[in-house]
């Protein structure tokens, strides 16, 4: 035990606690925290780099490792949970009574919150003024997930979604209820080459 | 002359940086230029230095050998530069004028060329790893090219399982670093042969050519990390599926047989190990081809199984056998890469994938049916094509042991069954589909059958010039040849109207059979672990 | 400092890459797999000890610590945020097409059905 | 469950053998590469940190892939983010972008502060630690900050990645002029026996070039994320 300076203990130390971080980060189910987790790890890491006398290394894991991956991270998790809606009908259908009350408000909220998304809907004029035709394009190509539009002369919404999406098949399942609300699929298409 | 390799890689990385910048009209005839200056910079390479390739050993920045980093050539990297040259005049030819966004796709395209080539050229262990990584990523960004929903899925399953085999290959690098305090090729050959470890007893050693044998496995995609080829084969462009079942899969393979070479003085003996999971590769390969409906995963699980043909054949210490091997590289790279390019053709015109749907191709489209024809005749094994020969080449090798030749044996029926299978397209009436009169595509698909037929027929002067080894005792004028190969086919038409036409449960089974991605991790540790007992431990 | 606690890291790595069944969760998997390797590497390269790899005029008594290494896990760290950049924006993409980001069900959607 | 006992089974075989290995590297472990960088790094390259000095001089090779790494991976990213619809920008009626005023002072006050820091770590690249990824990387930190006080911030991502993909031709060109000067590629283009004085002249503007083409790189890798979908 003679050779066990202070500089190796910690050294120690820290590498359990690098095993204890990975261990967790592992077993952990949610994303939101695993980003902490991974903040930790990556600095832990760095640490360690410095007492293994590389000091290069530690500071491009720290501006690296502990910045700008977390970063992308928390992006990339929160738009995961992101359900995009985007609004063509434009009445009383989002919005009743200047607030967000409306019956497909409601059914979206309630769609959303079930299978812990977040509703995000979009109301862009621009995106809104495309033809109904590039409505297919607009989903497969954008991350819109879903296109609400009014078809006028039945009186019933139209939400348009992609058939390759579990989450359309889900709302489908939720919105046999209403009888003024009907979910349309669109099939892909394969680009070919 | 020296600094050609340099130049080889470096002329398409400029090309490709020039093409993306500059929003000029004609600019894609860059490629072009930059493609035939390669082509004749590496004729002149190979003429300057045939019989001395020693010579072709420099360090960049003329630092010692065993700290910079260093390039060399043999004939082994310049056969296989000569082919990748090849194989993307054929891409670049056939994707001319074609594409919508030609210049984001082409500067993809040719940066992965000149990051394989310093795949082929480099002697350095890191370096080596640096372009594994490097191609890994500009793989997964053009399988996901197209932006469709499966392509994206196939590219992130690609790159994740891969990265994790690289990074396998890594902690070899690490050991073989600090066993050998190099990270030269060359050097650390040199010292396991000059006897430094010759007790047999050194662990590192032998742990570290298991991590790089991981490595590389994924890469070429043996069983059973496989899994990842048929759902990004099958979802690309047909050029860029062409592009990486006919050689990117193979630069796994080429690095098979450097680090073979480098281990040769540690004596690890890796013939019966690689060879039982070769055959593995081929069965199952095969296996899951005969199931498919889809034109494109078909051809994609046909690599798979020529990957495991191939590997039967390297898994020798005989040079005759381990020659067919690396020669049915060359083979299937052509026909790979004909019935890829030909099968986008097929496919864009009856806007359909599906085999059972596509039907009068042979009225429709003449010509390119008679270079699938050749492209699917070499690929079965006929007399006077090119599988043939690799094909029997590897047969005679084996044909002393029983099981090897009924294994090999078996996979050919398999081969033959399912592209008798295939050649249902061509059969029908005619049918009015898409015109598509595209120049450049022609020409690529005739070039590539014609180099089919021209290897198949004058394979004995081209290995006699290239690797100086003499296979003159394979010869399709012999009536077994003709014998087998007949066999082969009746087994297999058998076998189609018998089991597969109809489509039985078990068939419809394998079909559906998918492995995630976490298994397909537990397998790759299976599949090291089985490694380290067989190489280390026993 | 011991490479053997590194290894563990890593083979925990591995072992997350082989149970998890979400998309992101494999991506931590690979980070954590390339810290522990950068982690043994420099681990490994500092086993006789010494100071950090910047000299004067005179070398230092006790030795530096390996630069190879070091230099080489500089590449491995850009490398490592490269690959973590273009799966997750992948990720995004894949969820937005198949709504969900568990491999299970994604690989079990046929496109086109 | 019994997957997973066979799974830390077969890890537990990796880690046996390489607990065996690590008694073989410590009895073979050998430091050629150490004691030659260490001997003659300084005198070759002229950089007294020698991890500078195989990054920019002895394996420039690897490091101009490295730097290639990222221009790929910029380009794959903003290539997979685009999409044909024009319209960027969109509004979202649920979106909260809303730093706190805290946040907002403490972001204006550290951002000049990091920006220096990473100019320092590149520009002293050669004699202390640090260079130009590093310095590069920590640049972009120091951009990303901006985002904390501006969320909607524009920036034109066409232009960053031209000047990031001139940069890296100029980095090549640079990397590769010491053919001209002295017959060897991707090394110092003074002589071998210059100065070392005159040697920092090509390792600070190496890494200059570096340090800004990894820090646009990494700032296009950011906004495209933050735009993804927008």
């Amino acid at each position: 035990m003679g050779n066990l300076d202070m500089l190796s203990l910690t050294a120690y130390a820290l590498q359990v606690l690098l095993i204890i971080m990975a261990v967790s980060i592992v077993v952990h189910k949610n994303n939101g925290t695993i980003i902490i987790l991974i903040t930790t790890f990556s600095l832990i890491t760095a640490s360690l780099y410095v007492i293994n006398k590389a000091p290069d290394v530690a500071i491009a894991e720290v501006a690296i490792g502990s910045a700008i991956i977390p970063l992308i991270y928390v992006i990339s998790i929160s738009r995961q949970r992101e359900f995009i809606v985007l609004d063509k009908a434009m009445d009383d259908f989002i919005i009743a009574d200047n607030a967000f009350t409306g019956v497909g408000y409601v059914l979206l909220k309630r769609f959303t919150d079930f299978y812990h998304l977040e509703l995000n809907i979009c109301n862009d004029v621009r995106l809104c003024s495309l033809g109904a035709g590039r409505d297919q394009l607009l989903c497969e190509q954008t991350n819109v997930d879903l296109i609400v539009s009014k078809d006028d002369e039945r009186n019933v919404y139209v939400l348009k979604g992609k058939a390759s999406s579990i989450l359309t098949y889900k709302l489908e399942a939720m919105a046999r209820d209403y009888d003024n609300i009907e979910v349309v699929k669109f099939k892909d298409r394969d680009f070919g080459d | 002359m020296l600094y050609a390799p340099i130049a080889l890689i470096f002329i398409p990385v400029f090309s490709a940086l020039v093409i993306y910048l500059v929003k000029a009209r004609f600019i894609h005839y860059l490629a072009l230029i930059a493609q035939a200056a390669m082509t004749v910079l590496a004729i002149l390479y190979y003429q300057t230095y045939t019989g001395n390739f020693a010579d072709t050993f420099f360090v960049i920045g003329g630092w010692d050998a065993r700290i910079g980093i260093s390039l060399i050539n043999d004939p082994l990297s310049l056969s296989f530069v000569f082919l990748s040259l090849f194989t993307w005049w054929m891409v670049l030819i056939y994707t001319f004028n074609t594409k919508q966004d030609n210049r984001t796709f082409l500067f993809f395209l040719m940066f992965l060329q000149g990051v394989f080539l310093g795949l082929l050229q480099t002697n350095d262990l890191f370096n080596m790893f640096v372009f594994l990584e490097l191609t890994t990523i500009i793989v997964t960004i053009l399988i996901a090219f197209k932006k469709a929903g499966d392509s994206f899925r196939a590219g992130i399953y690609y790159l994740l399982l891969n990265t994790s085999g690289v990074l396998m290959f890594l902690i070899g690098i690490i050991l073989l670093y600090f066993t050998f305090g190099t990270i030269n090729v060359n050097t650390i050959q040199e010292a396991m042969q000059a006897g430094v470890l010759v007790t047999g007893e050194e662990y590192a050693v032998r742990f570290a050519y298991v991590l790089l044998m991981a490595g590389i496995s994924v890469k070429a995609a043996l069983f059973p990390v496989f899994t990842w080829l048929p759902k990004a084969h099958g979802v690309a462009m047909s050029a860029i599926s062409g592009l990486l079942s006919g050689l990117v899969v193979k630069g796994g393979l080429y690095l098979f047989i450097r680090m073979n070479e480098m281990f040769a003085g540690a004596q690890i003996d890796y013939t019966l190990f690689f060879y039982v999971v070769g055959a593995l590769t081929a069965v199952i390969g095969v296996m899951f081809a005969l199931t498919q409906k889809d034109m494109k995963q078909v051809l994609a699980y046909h690599t798979i199984s020529q990957v495991g043909i191939v590997m039967m054949g390297l898994a020798h210490y005989d040079e005759q056998t381990a020659f067919g091997g690396l020669l049915h590289i060359f083979n299937h790279a052509l026909f790979k890469t004909l019935l890829f390019l030909g099968a986008g053709i097929i496919i864009k015109a009856y806007n359909n994938k599906k085999i059972k749907e596509i039907r009068g191709v042979m009225r429709t489209m003449p010509v390119v049916s008679i270079f699938m024809i050749v492209g699917m005749l070499s690929i079965t094994g006929a007399p006077f094509f090119n599988g043939f020969i690799s094909k029997s080449i590897i047969k005679y090798g084996i044909q002393a042991s029983g099981i090897k030749y009924w294994i090999l044996f078996i996979v050919n029926i398999g081969t033959a069954t399912s592209f008798i299978k295939m050649s249902q397209v061509f059969f029908g009436p005619k049918v009015m589909t898409l015109r598509i009169k595209e120049m450049g595509q022609r020409i690529a698909l005739m070039t590539l059958a014609f180099s089919c037929v021209i290897l198949g027929n004058l394979y004995i002067p081209i290995s006699e010039g290239f690797f100086g080894i003499d296979v003159s005792h394979v010869s399709a004028v012999k009536w077994e040849a003709f014998f087998d190969y007949a066999v082969a086919l009746i087994l297999g038409f058998c076998f189609y109207k018998l089991v597969i036409e109809k489509d039985p449960r078990a068939v419809r089974k394998i079909r559906e059979f998918n492995v995630s991605f976490e298994t397909a991790n537990y397998l790759f540790m299976l599949y090291v672990a089985v490694m380290v007992v067989y190489f280390v431990l026993l | 400092m011991n490479p053997l606690l590194t290894f563990v890291v890593i083979l925990i790595g591995f072992y997350g890459l082989s149970t998890s069944t979400n998309i992101i969760k494999s991506v931590f998997c690979v980070t954590i797999i390339e810290s522990g390797v950068i982690l043994l590497f420099l681990n490994l390269g500092n086993l006789d000890g010494g100071v950090i790899p910047v000299i004067g005029d005179t070398l230092p008594v006790g030795g530096i610590a390996d630069p190879l290494p070091q230099a080489l896990m500089i590449t491995t760290i850009v490398i490592g945020s490269t690959v973590t950049a273009l799966a997750l924006m992948l990720c995004i993409k894949v969820f937005h097409h198949y709504g969900t980001v568990e491999w299970a069900e994604i690989l079990s959607r046929e496109s086109g059905k | 469950m019994i997957k997973q006992f066979v799974l830390i089974g077969l890890l537990a075989i990796l880690f046996a053998v390489f607990f065996v290995s690590m008694q073989d590297i410590q009895e073979l472990y050998n430091t050629f590469g150490k004691d030659y960088i260490a001997a003659s790094g300084f005198a070759d390259t002229g950089s007294r940190n020698l991890v500078t000095a195989i990054l920019l001089d002895y394996r420039l090779f690897d490091s101009l892939f490295e730097a290639g790494i990222l221009l790929i991976a910029v380009s794959g990213v903003i290539w997979i983010s685009k999409h044909e619809i024009e319209e960027k920008n969109a509004q979202f009626m649920l979106d909260k972008f809303n730093t706190p005023d805290l946040f907002v002072t403490f972001s204006r006050l550290v951002y000049p502060l990091m920006l220096a820091f990473g100019f320092y770590v590149i520009i002293n690249g050669h004699v202390s630690p640090g260079g130009g990824f590093q310095g590069g990387a920590i640049v972009a930190t120091a951009i990303l900050i901006l985002y904390y006080i501006d969320a909607d911030k524009e920036t034109n991502i066409g232009l960053i990645v031209t000047i990031e993909k001139i940069l890296y031709i100029a980095i090549l060109l640079v990397a590769s002029l010491s053919i001209v000067t002295r017959g060897e590629f991707f090394t110092n283009f003074f002589a071998l026996d210059a100065s070392a004085d005159t040697k920092a002249i090509y390792l600070v503007l190496l890494n200059v070039m570096i340090g800004m083409k990894v820090a646009l790189g990494l700032w296009t890798i950011f906004t495209a994320f933050l735009k993804e979908g927008r």
